[in-house]
């Protein structure tokens, strides 16, 4: 048998590795909620699981998002892994020719050197030589590049690197040597024995000076325990992503999404964090305003730590640039949602309004202003003067300031207040009898469309004029004014609105393109749902975003959002109008050629 | 006391007659502190030789309805100058209240005629209608403790005790209170005005004794006749006595001595009350503060038998009080009435502590 | 001829002497400076009013400029156009024309007896925290560090009661400055201001309001105290409404600052009364608020600073400089 | 005890000396520009709940800072978080992570009532 006392570490660390995950892994899924378990019992016998196979591949071992993002560091973490992982396969195989049988021991693929010391004639030894002297090389380079970017890391094209915990540290310490050991290792044996290829046979060279024989069975020793080290250290450091990653790709494809309440979806995600940074990068917190402690990587580590403080939890503006961003594809704020939740401030007292739930008026159309649309009426006044001007039968829902539509409350986590808000806004709704909903505001479109149930369609203002607008219900001529147009982010990345704002400006002027558009769009800063920055940090924020926004010195920045709007008016940089104040302003108006046409008659009439 | 503080109350001082009172008796104090009356009219026939008139036709003179919202005004100037009437058949002209509301509805309706003078003329013309009867306007209105504050040095030449802790030799810590309707319906009338009065002050002082100046010093003892009258307010009426309470009580003081007969009175019951609802007192042995009224603060220096000065009959005991000053007294005799038959001992209370001497 | 030696005398002496005109300052107290002496540091920009003090003496200490300290001026009047002045001892100065430059008094608290000013040792005046202050620390009359510490506003303006309907303008400001030149000393301390309004309508005292509030946690409550007592310990108990909350509140501090109000000083009631220009509230009168609001109804008599109504160290400085001119152009035309 | 058919009443007055003091502290470590609040109440008069109920921003506010906590746990439910008093304020005070901050201590505050 080959063995030699130096395999117990590794051997004794991998079974250890093996007996957590498993255990973490029983217990996340046990703790799926009910739609999540529907989801994986309907597919997992399906062709998702399949994909969900090959979307591991592509996403854990080549890291396709992150090459993506950034090449050099895609080719890292793809040397590392994929690198690893055919270092392991191949070693295997490699083995498994030798020993003549596919259970050969265990641990005799990852020290094979050492027990095939002799030259040997298996099938294609050469070329296993070859190649895995080559994969030992890539790997090391990832290793190297790996070092580098801890040194300085923008020469990654990363502004900022994650702070570690300790285990992080222990893992990773132990991540590099284990690579340049095995290589010393195994170089040392190529000097003993005389062989070795490429890689480890100059190196042997090399040490060949040295007593070797002395320093070869130090050398696998110390890989031996530096594998076992990181397998030890692995479950309880950010390396757990390794694992847990596989498990989340399989779920995600079966259609598993996180859901309200933290669940075992909540956990396979926090540990599928890799906590590579890019999310600090993404957040304008970091980068308009240097704060620099909170983002989602941290938010996630704390939860993951049960060490989260308030501060992580709620110093957050939503805008979901992170969720983009992340090469994991983690649903971050829907997490940040799950911590915030306070079920357990009572909500008996809430809103006892003494207000009608019943509507008066039967209508076709609602229009929903949004709590905050009531502090710029001008959108108001161009939302009405749209809708008369296209014939629409609609009621003003909170003419008289209305309840709000509930999504504040959700974001701050009081979750059952909100659904008391919500409920009763449907009542109202039901009882108009209408048809259709507008709102003014991304916020209440965003709670209208996802946390409501309704039966009839909502729209953003933007759709529906866009809507009035194919349909010809109403008439813009094009102004020559040069606009940019600035994504809310609840209507942009929040519900994927995109198009129709620009499709409208385009009918009504010259719509430039600014350096952060659509999915890449920045938050104003006035986003309600961050409790913990003050006034100075926002202003920051929208300091930074209108001087993007204004580089090409539009004429008018438009925006579909009145928190925008009220943001960047107080920047004073530039003006600010909502697309609703720009179409009215860009209307053909029927009503004033009637007008015309009925001046005319009157004066044929005169004729006559 | 500061300089500035004696400068302000001596802009504050009234004109009290010498001598030739007319005396009205209080509704409520022959009840509540029977000796009382009787001891004033003592000390000024027997101890200051002076002139007063204890008239049997007296009557009230309306306040507690007045002030209760039951007595309209102009009932109030016509009864008001019935009295005047008696004092005119008397044939003295210094009129003197022995109750505060008294005082202060005699001044509120002196001071009403000298401004509409009609109202006079009409209180006159009703009085001559109802009874046949005329009236003069008095020279001077005093208080008795106006009185008693003018002769104070008098006085303290005949005194057997003053108000010195025997054991310790120090000053007595006396709480003053002024009834309200003493000073602040017409400062100008109260000795010392209505945010020093110097009338019990200067009482307490003259005889040796220390004035406890307490933040609430000027706060109404809570008495506010629409207050205790209606039960649902009498909360509000213990409220305040407790305020006072509370913020007299890091002083110590030995007792307390009003001018008022509600004052002195619920100062005196409020501190039952509250030990029976909240189980406070407001001194260290749980037997409460005595209350007294500056008539037998003054009878009881001159040496009067306490239970003469129907100190007896008050909620909180004395006898600590007494023993403090070192005056004697028959713990037997408490109980025995005048006509020198057994009374009788009222119950005790659950937690204020009364000690009947037996 | 100048009657005053504060800042509005001094300013106008100079502008007047440099015009080659003999000047002379007629000062009741020892010194020259007026109530900058009073002052340690001054609003907004804790400005040092000794060295604003020395800037004005620098600046008097010319050849043609006489001053004349310890000179109560009891008697001012005019003879076949000159003007005489004379002080208590029948000393009798003249001169063409004479200035009005005799300022404020802080108002006496010992009026408002219910805040027991010269009662209770712990009631201090503003002029009194002024003096605290020179020392370098603020204590208690018993020597202690103060842990709480409250300031009332409008002692001696805005009140009917003592006879002055007006507002004093500086007492808002300076109370801010106050808490915060406290809040400095005695960082864990508690302070309180309490006001009626706060007028900050000067530049940079909303910002040192502000800052008050945000840097050095100074409270602000609406309402006036009406009762100040002492406590057992000689403390103060004071009562308020809080009115912004329309609850009754009390409270107990080491230190209760009165912020005195500006008055009419004895001698400019006095002077304006003997030449029929007697104001409201015993200021003098000017002839007209807008352009002539340095003259009187008699000729070769001037106002200049706090003697007409109660101004700031920089508009009684600007005031002066505009008699001056007013002053430079009688003297030319007669 | 018998029964006297009335109770003391409580004073209504805020006792600086006794009031707990030390909450609002929390809160302003919290919310800093909390104490730049002028209480001029445009919170209050832009405020979407108190369209519907006399909830009273401002007045919860400076209860809270008064530390009269009485009853301010059920007021502050009223509120929907809408945010329109934070855009209004003139002085830049984060209103809305005050009721938010405030509703959070109000409960913990509970919990150590019913603890205790």
């Amino acid at each position: 048998m080959n063995y030699h006392p130096f395999i117990i570490p590794f051997s004794a660390g991998a079974i250890f590795l093996f007996a957590v995950v498993i255990y973490k892994f029983v217990k996340w899924f046990r703790n799926l909620d009910r739609k999540q378990m529907y989801f994986v019992n309907k597919n997992i016998f399906s062709f998702k699981t399949i994909e969900a196979i090959g979307e591991t591949f592509r996403e854990a071992l080549i890291h396709r998002n992150i090459y993506k993002k950034n090449p050099l560091l895609g080719y890292m973490h793809m040397s590392l892994a994929f690198g690893w992982f055919l270092l392991i396969a191949v070693g295997k195989t490699e083995s498994s020719f030798y020993a003549g049988t596919f259970f050969e021991e265990p641990w005799l693929a990852i020290f094979f050197k050492y027990f095939a010391k002799e030259q040997h004639s298996y099938f294609m030894a050469a070329e296993f030589s070859f190649i895995m002297d080559l994969l030992l090389l890539i790997v090391l380079s990832g290793v190297a590049l790996a070092l580098f970017k801890r040194v300085r890391s923008n020469f990654l094209g990363m502004k900022k690197a994650t702070k570690h915990s300790k285990f992080d540290r222990i893992a990773l310490a132990s991540l590099w040597w284990i690579f340049p050991l095995r290589l010393l290792a195994e170089s040392t044996t190529a000097a003993v024995a005389g062989n070795g290829n490429f890689l480890t046979g100059t190196v042997g060279n090399w040490l060949s000076g040295l007593p070797v024989e002395a320093i070869e069975l130090p050398m696998w020793w110390a890989y031996s325990f530096s594998l076992c080290a990181f397998f030890v250290s692995l479950p309880f450091s950010r390396y757990m992503h390794i694992p847990t990653e596989v498990a989340l790709i399989f779920l995600r494809k079966w259609g598993a999404t996180a859901g309200e309440q933290y669940s075992g979806m909540t956990d396979l995600q926090l540990n599928s964090c890799s906590r590579c940074g890019i999310c600090i990068d993404s957040c304008q917190l970091n980068f308009a305003a240097d704060i620099n402690h909170v983002q989602s990587v941290y938010f996630i580590r704390d939860t993951r730590y049960k060490k989260l403080t308030d501060e992580v939890a709620n110093n957050c503006l939503m805008c979901g640039r992170c969720v983009e961003a992340c090469p994991v594809g983690l649903e971050l704020t829907v997490i940040r949602q799950q911590l915030r939740n306070k079920a357990e401030i009572p909500g008996k007292h809430y809103f006892e309004y003494n207000k009608a739930e019943e509507s008066k008026n039967k209508t076709d159309v609602i229009y929903f202003a949004g709590c905050m649309t009531h502090l710029t009426p001008s959108i108001i006044i161009s939302m009405k003067k749209i809708f008369n001007e296209a014939g629409e039968r609609f009621w003003f829902m909170d003419e008289d300031k209305g309840l709000c539509c509930g999504r504040p409350m959700r974001q701050q986590g009081f979750v059952q207040q909100s659904k008391d808000l919500i409920s009763k806004n449907m009542r109202l709704i039901a009882s108009s009898g209408a048809k259709m909903m507008v709102t003014s505001c991304p916020i209440c479109y965003k709670s209208f469309t996802e946390e409501y149930v309704l039966d009839i369609p909502v729209m953003h203002h933007t759709e529906y004029i866009k809507m009035l607008m194919d349909k010809k219900r109403i008439n813009v001529k094009k102004s020559d004014l040069n606009m940019v147009y600035h994504d809310p982010c609840e209507l942009g990345r929040g519900s994927g609105i995109f198009e129709q704002p620009r499709d409208v400006l385009r009918q009504t002027g010259n719509l430039r393109v600014s350096e952060f558009e659509k999915e890449n769009a920045l938050c104003c800063g006035g986003s309600l749902s961050n409790t913990v920055i003050e006034l100075d940090t926002q202003i920051k924020i929208r300091n930074h975003a209108l001087e993007v926004l204004t580089e090409s010195k539009p004429d008018v920045l438009a925006t579909a959002c009145p928190l925008c709007k009220k943001s960047f008016v107080h920047g004073n940089k530039a003006k600010v109008m909502d697309i609703a104040e720009i179409v009215a302003d860009c209307l053909n108006l029927q009503s004033e050629k009637n007008e015309k046409k009925s001046v005319n008659k009157k004066e044929s009439i005169e004729f006559i | 006391m500061t300089e500035t503080k004696k400068h302000f109350w001596n802009e504050y001082q009234k004109e009290i007659a010498e001598d030739n009172f007319f005396y009205e008796r209080s509704c409520i104090r022959q009840s509540f502190f029977p000796g009382s009356e009787t001891i004033f009219l003592k000390i000024l026939t027997d101890d200051l030789g002076k002139n007063i008139i204890d008239d049997p036709n007296q009557h009230t003179c309306t306040g507690i309805g007045y002030h209760s919202d039951v007595v309209p005004f102009d009932t109030t100037m016509t009864v008001v100058g019935r009295l005047f009437s008696l004092m005119k058949d008397s044939g003295v002209r210094n009129y003197v209240p022995s109750c505060v509301t008294s005082f202060g509805v005699f001044t509120e309706v002196v001071e009403t005629w000298k401004h509409f003078p009609e109202e006079l003329e009409k209180t006159r013309d009703n009085l001559r209608k109802a009874t046949g009867r005329e009236f003069d306007i008095p020279e001077n209105i005093a208080h008795p403790s106006d009185i008693i504050y003018k002769y104070r040095k008098e006085l303290k030449e005949k005194m057997k005790y003053q108000l010195v802790n025997r054991h310790t030799g120090k000053p007595l810590k006396v709480v003053e209170h002024i009834g309200c309707h003493y000073g602040k319906i017409f400062s100008k009338h109260a000795v010392g005005g209505a945010e020093f009065p110097q009338v019990l002050a200067g009482m307490i002082e003259e005889w040796g004794g220390e004035v406890v100046d307490y933040p609430e010093r000027r706060h109404c003892c809570g008495f506010g006749f629409r207050q205790y009258l209606v039960m649902a307010n009498r909360g509000y009426s213990v409220a305040n006595t407790k305020k006072k309470f509370e913020s007299m009580k890091p002083y110590k003081p030995d007792f307390i001595v009003a001018n008022c007969p509600g004052c002195a009175m619920f100062m005196d019951r409020w501190q039952y009350t509250i030990a029976e609802m909240e189980g406070i007192t407001y001194d260290d042995n749980k037997m409460g503060i005595p209350v007294l009224t500056y008539e037998e603060m003054a009878g009881m220096l001159l040496g009067y038998n306490p239970w003469d000065l129907g100190l007896q009959i008050h909620q909180v005991q004395v006898e600590q009080l007494l023993d403090k000053i070192g005056i004697e007294y028959n713990p037997d005799d408490k109980f025995i009435g005048k006509s020198g038959k057994y009374l009788g001992e009222p119950e005790k209370p659950e937690n204020l502590v009364v000690d009947y001497g037996k | 001829m100048i009657i005053g030696g504060g800042p509005a005398g001094l300013e106008a002496a100079y502008n007047i002497a440099i015009n080659g005109y003999k000047v002379t300052i007629l000062e009741k107290d020892n010194e020259i400076g007026g109530n900058i002496k009073k002052w340690v540091k001054l609003f907004p920009d804790f400005g040092d009013a000794a060295e604003i003090r020395k800037a004005f003496a620098d600046k008097v200490n010319k050849g043609n400029i006489e001053i004349q300290t310890g000179v109560e001026i009891s008697e001012l009047y005019s003879e076949n156009e000159k003007w005489f002045a004379k002080n208590g001892n029948n000393v009798i100065y003249s001169a063409d024309a004479a200035l009005l430059a005799t300022g404020f008094e802080a108002f006496d608290a010992r009026r408002k007896e219910e805040l027991g000013y010269g009662i209770y040792d712990n009631v201090i005046t503003s002029v009194d925290f002024e003096e605290m202050y020179k020392t370098g620390k603020i204590l208690t009359a018993q020597g202690t560090v103060p842990k709480r510490i409250a300031f009332l506003n409008c002692v001696g303006s805005r009140d009917e009661k003592v006879g002055n309907h007006y507002c004093s303008r500086v007492c808002c400001i300076n109370a801010v400055k106050q808490a915060t030149e406290f809040k400095e000393l005695v960082p864990d301390a508690e302070a309180y201001c309490f006001y009626m309004d706060m007028r900050m309508a000067g530049q940079f005292y909303e910002e040192l309001y502000r800052k008050s509030q945000e840097k050095y946690n100074v409270n602000y409550i609406r309402g006036r105290i009406s009762e100040a007592a002492a406590t057992f310990d000689k403390r103060i108990q004071i009562k308020s409404e809080d009115t912004l909350t329309g609850l009754p509140m009390k409270m107990t501090v080491d230190i209760l600052v009165l912020m005195v109000g500006i008055e009419s000083s004895a001698s400019t009631t006095e002077l304006s009364r003997q030449n029929g220009i007697n104001g409201e509230y015993g200021f003098a009168k000017s002839l007209g608020l807008y352009i002539s609001d340095n003259l009187t109804k008699k000729a070769g008599l001037f106002l200049a600073g706090s003697c007409k109504r109660p101004l700031t160290l920089p508009e009684t400085v600007a005031d002066s400089r505009a008699a001056s001119v007013q002053i430079l152009n009688y003297l030319k035309l007669n | 005890m018998k029964n006297w058919g009335f109770k003391i009443s409580r004073p209504r007055a805020i006792d600086f000396d006794t009031a707990d003091l030390a909450e609002y502290s929390k809160l302003v470590e919290k919310v800093p520009s909390a104490k730049r609040c002028l209480m001029c109440g445009a919170c209050t008069a832009t405020c979407s709940a108190g369209n519907h109920t006399d909830f009273n921003f401002r007045h919860s506010h400076l209860m809270y800072r008064r530390g009269q906590f009485e009853g301010l746990a059920e007021e502050l439910d009223k509120c929907m978080l809408c945010g329109k008093c934070k855009m209004v304020c003139p002085r830049g005070v984060n209103t809305r992570a005050i009721i938010y901050n405030m509703r959070i201590f109000l409960n913990d505050m509970n919990y150590k009532n019913i603890e205790s």
